[in-house]
């Protein structure tokens, strides 16, 4: 299984701060492609995607207790 | 919270940030504080709420440390943002550098606020009087998510 | 003693200067601040010591903030140096500029030290081991006035 | 009367931060030469004048009261 996390917008949209899901073996790619359908959040595409609170790539292969996160266009300072 | 670089629920507190960037080698401090600002476009700001995935945004501060060590061998960072509900003139940033000579001071200062909009996962979210919405793309000056974005101030 | 340009015997208080800038239409505060640093081309200072012509160099001081509003309108500065003995890792000098957003902070905070160089009355006396000189003419990077110039650093 | 003010090495040289000198009716170039006979100062040379607190060419002409100051390059910041 993996922890799914989600940000300000998503977040929001999603109306929780966490997903469990298993993406074991799933590129990030497919991940989004998941949650986009499951959840309506178009913002996914304009998302960037950390695993292990690293950013990581379209595809990159998930493995079992990866947590990902996605980061919205970011806006600090 | 790493030992120079943390996101913080707490007031911001200017001098602890210098202080940890003060040494005997060093000749300038370069002291970045970015403040709520009332007034967006005319558009008037109530409050700001800051979220961020903690664990990561403070390893990717210590990592744009890192980046200013690589470019300023000399230089000293200590950066510290925080969270959660922020008022007008409220600090929601501290980033402190120092430096042998006062030129490298200010050109790190000002990479590491630059990167900070760029790869530090942290969001606002503004409050106006009519309605709210998660800011993001600052670096491309418009709003995020809208349909047609909207042009958003840089701090 | 001007509201917001001053020479001060005390120790100096960042937050304070800070303080005078702080605004509700100010998104950006650089601040810079200059230390008492130890090696200067590999000769160590053991303190400095600085000398004013106090009422002239407020004056100068206050000037600065004026050519900096004129140069960036919606700038508000403060700045207060100090005098008499410091020590290593001493602040000497606080800068603090708010604007609206936050490439002006940096340009007219950098504005601000290369003038203050030029022409605040306010002179410092390096105290080495083996000697001690007033220095003079830093934007030309040399002490002043021997005979044959040494290399100083520029802060 | 006039009150001349010296400051930093030029203090020094002098012995005195202060000098009492008539210098009305003269220039600043005139009180320059002045100043530098009297107490070998060459660094007087170097030096920018102001008078009553603000910055004065060599040309101005000094008034009963003024007080002239020597400022040596300056080294703040």
């Amino acid at each position: 299984m993996n922890k799914i996390l989600l940000f300000a917008r998503l977040q929001e949209k999603a109306g929780q701060a966490e997903v469990e899901l298993d993406a074991v073996n799933k590129s990030i790619a497919e991940v989004k492609a998941l949650l986009k359908e499951n959840y309506q959040m178009e913002e996914i595409d304009t998302s960037m995607v950390a695993v292990n609170e690293e950013y990581a790539n379209s595809d990159v292969v998930v493995k079992e207790g990866d947590t990902i996160a996605f980061i919205p266009p970011v806006s600090g300072g | 919270m790493n030992d120079k670089f943390w996101i913080s629920e707490q007031p911001l507190n200017i001098q602890e940030v210098v202080d940890l960037v003060t040494r005997r080698e060093a000749g300038a401090i370069n002291t970045f504080i970015g403040t709520v600002r009332e007034f967006t476009k005319g558009k008037r700001t109530l409050y700001l709420e800051y979220q961020s995935y903690v664990p990561m945004a403070e390893k990717k501060l210590a990592q744009i440390g890192e980046e200013i060590n690589e470019k300023w061998p000399d230089a000293e960072t200590a950066i510290a943002h925080r969270i959660g509900r922020l008022d007008i003139t409220d600090i929601a940033v501290v980033i402190a550098v120092s430096t042998p000579h006062r030129a490298d001071s200010y050109d790190a200062s000002r990479y590491a606020i630059e990167r900070i909009k760029e790869i530090v996962p942290i969001w606002k979210k503004e409050h106006w009087e009519n309605g709210e919405e998660w800011i993001g793309d600052q670096k491309e000056q418009k709003a995020y998510p809208t349909g047609h974005p909207e042009e958003e101030d840089l701090t």
